[in-house]
């Protein structure tokens, strides 16, 4: 009991402590200067011309990286299909 | 001036209304009154995505966080134990 | 301009969480925590890509301004629906886990060095 | 749980059509205002979640089996692959390629509406975001009435 908690009360400190120190070295709120953003530049410039959609985001989520959306779709599929295997005996 | 004052005001106390009611959730020992702080957590987080200017986010956040999550939540708490026992 | 205050929020969302998964015993109470670490990573994507003074990705004519970065946006718009579907697992799991043990607590279900 | 009141029956029987087409309009738009197909399936999967909560989820069952949910997740779901596998044979030969926008792969398709900011302008994105919208709607929909039944059934005590 004792020895469990010590544990936990060690593992919360030592994962605060690195979000603390990763807080510490962030760039500041709303300046993007000092990062890479081209891609993202690319995309803003050219999603008009390249993809006809006014809306960047769905441009992206569908045109640009349509990967993570089918796997997003694999992920959901997954999950309806384990809660109705969960309540399969019940919903008889 | 006077507009960016009031959007910095309002960048300010989102932020530390969001914090104060995810520590309602989980402080409160009624696991429903925890739910309806999860999706007020939920709403106030919707509204600091619309701030930063993330309008897509901010609709999804709104319908699935504030709405289904508080639906999902409160029907598994029917079916279980309503109060959180301790000790 | 406001001092980092978006980010604390963050820190301070996923610290709430994490507390309340490492040291809370009711299962419902270690779901909601893990909602809350979600929902400071979703945060999390959105401030690092909003821009000073900038406005949303959404074009109506052709006009030039600062947009923020759209891709972060995206990533954090399938999050969510992910996020949804794993705490609908979840919850039907801890569902099937009280109808079998009768009881929420963590240390009672694996047997734990209580009694 | 049989349901509430017939006050709140009646307010959510009148409600539910509007917010159905609101998020098909949201689902419909997504390509030129805030929204898309995750937001509006989120939208309509929430006015059914109203729809279970007022008129309980046993007369919800009676008339929405879980059956016909996982069929139309499953159109929406080959929909989505079968437009990303168009890609292959048409326009630039890859997989998600947008073969819609700017060539006549359909004749006179593009002629139609001309402009920067009109319906037709986006190719394969309107397409695809009906697709994810049928599948976000049909399996948040079916979480949410699957979850209820059997936690009624669990509560009358009927279960076994």
């Amino acid at each position: 009991m004792a020895m469990r908690n010590s544990a936990a009360i060690i593992f919360f400190v030592i994962v605060a402590i690195f979000i603390i120190l990763g807080l510490l070295s962030i760039h500041p709120f709303g300046d993007t200067s000092d990062i890479n953003t081209s891609m993202d530049d690319h995309i803003i410039q050219n999603t008009q011309k390249e993809t006809g959609a006014d809306n960047g985001v769905t441009a992206v989520v569908f045109d640009y990286r349509g990967f993570d959306t089918l796997g997003e779709a694999t992920v959901l599929f997954t999950a309806v299909a384990g809660v109705i295997l969960v309540f399969r005996r019940l919903n008889k | 001036m006077a507009e960016n004052i009031l959007i910095d005001i309002i960048h300010i106390i989102i932020p530390i209304l969001i914090v104060a009611s995810s520590f309602v959730a989980v402080y409160l020992k009624d696991l429903i009154a925890a739910a309806i702080a999860v999706a007020a957590m939920s709403l106030l987080l919707s509204l600091e995505f619309f701030i930063l200017q993330a309008p897509d986010v901010a609709i999804a956040e709104a319908g699935v966080g504030a709405c289904l999550t508080t639906a999902i939540l409160v029907i598994a708490i029917r079916a279980t134990k309503r109060m959180e026992d301790e000790a | 301009m406001i001092y980092q205050i978006p980010f604390i929020a963050v820190a301070l969302l996923v610290l709430i969480g994490l507390y309340a998964v490492v040291f809370k015993r009711n299962l419902i109470k270690i779901v909601i925590g893990i909602t809350l670490i979600e929902s400071g990573v979703n945060l999390f994507l959105i401030t690092l890509g909003f821009r000073e003074g900038s406005i949303a990705p959404i074009y109506h004519g052709t006009e030039e301004a600062t947009r923020s970065l759209p891709v972060p946006q995206a990533l954090t718009l399938t999050s969510i629906v992910i996020g949804v579907a794993v705490l609908a697992l979840m919850l039907s799991f801890i569902v099937y886990i009280y109808r079998h043990y009768n009881t929420l607590d963590v240390r009672k279900i694996v047997g734990g060095d209580e009694e | 749980m049989s349901g509430m009141s017939k006050i709140v029956k009646t307010i959510s029987a009148t409600i539910l059509p509007f917010i159905t087409i609101y998020g098909l309009y949201i689902i419909a738009h997504g390509h030129l205002t805030p929204g898309g197909g995750f937001q509006g399936g989120a939208i309509v999967a929430s006015g059914f979640a109203m729809i279970v909560v007022a008129f309980g989820s046993i007369w919800t069952m009676e008339k929405i089996k879980e059956k016909h949910l996982s069929i139309i997740e499953s159109l929406g779901a080959i929909g989505f692959i079968g437009l990303a596998f168009f890609g292959l044979l048409f326009g630039a030969k890859m997989f998600f390629a947008n073969f819609l926008v700017k060539q006549d792969v359909i004749p006179f398709f593009n002629q139609i509406g001309q402009g920067l900011s009109n319906i037709n302008t986006a190719g394969l994105l309107p397409l695809m975001n009906l697709a994810v919208g049928l599948k976000v709607i049909a399996g948040l929909f079916a979480i949410v009435l699957v979850m209820a039944y059997a936690t009624s059934k669990i509560k009358e005590g009927t279960a076994k």
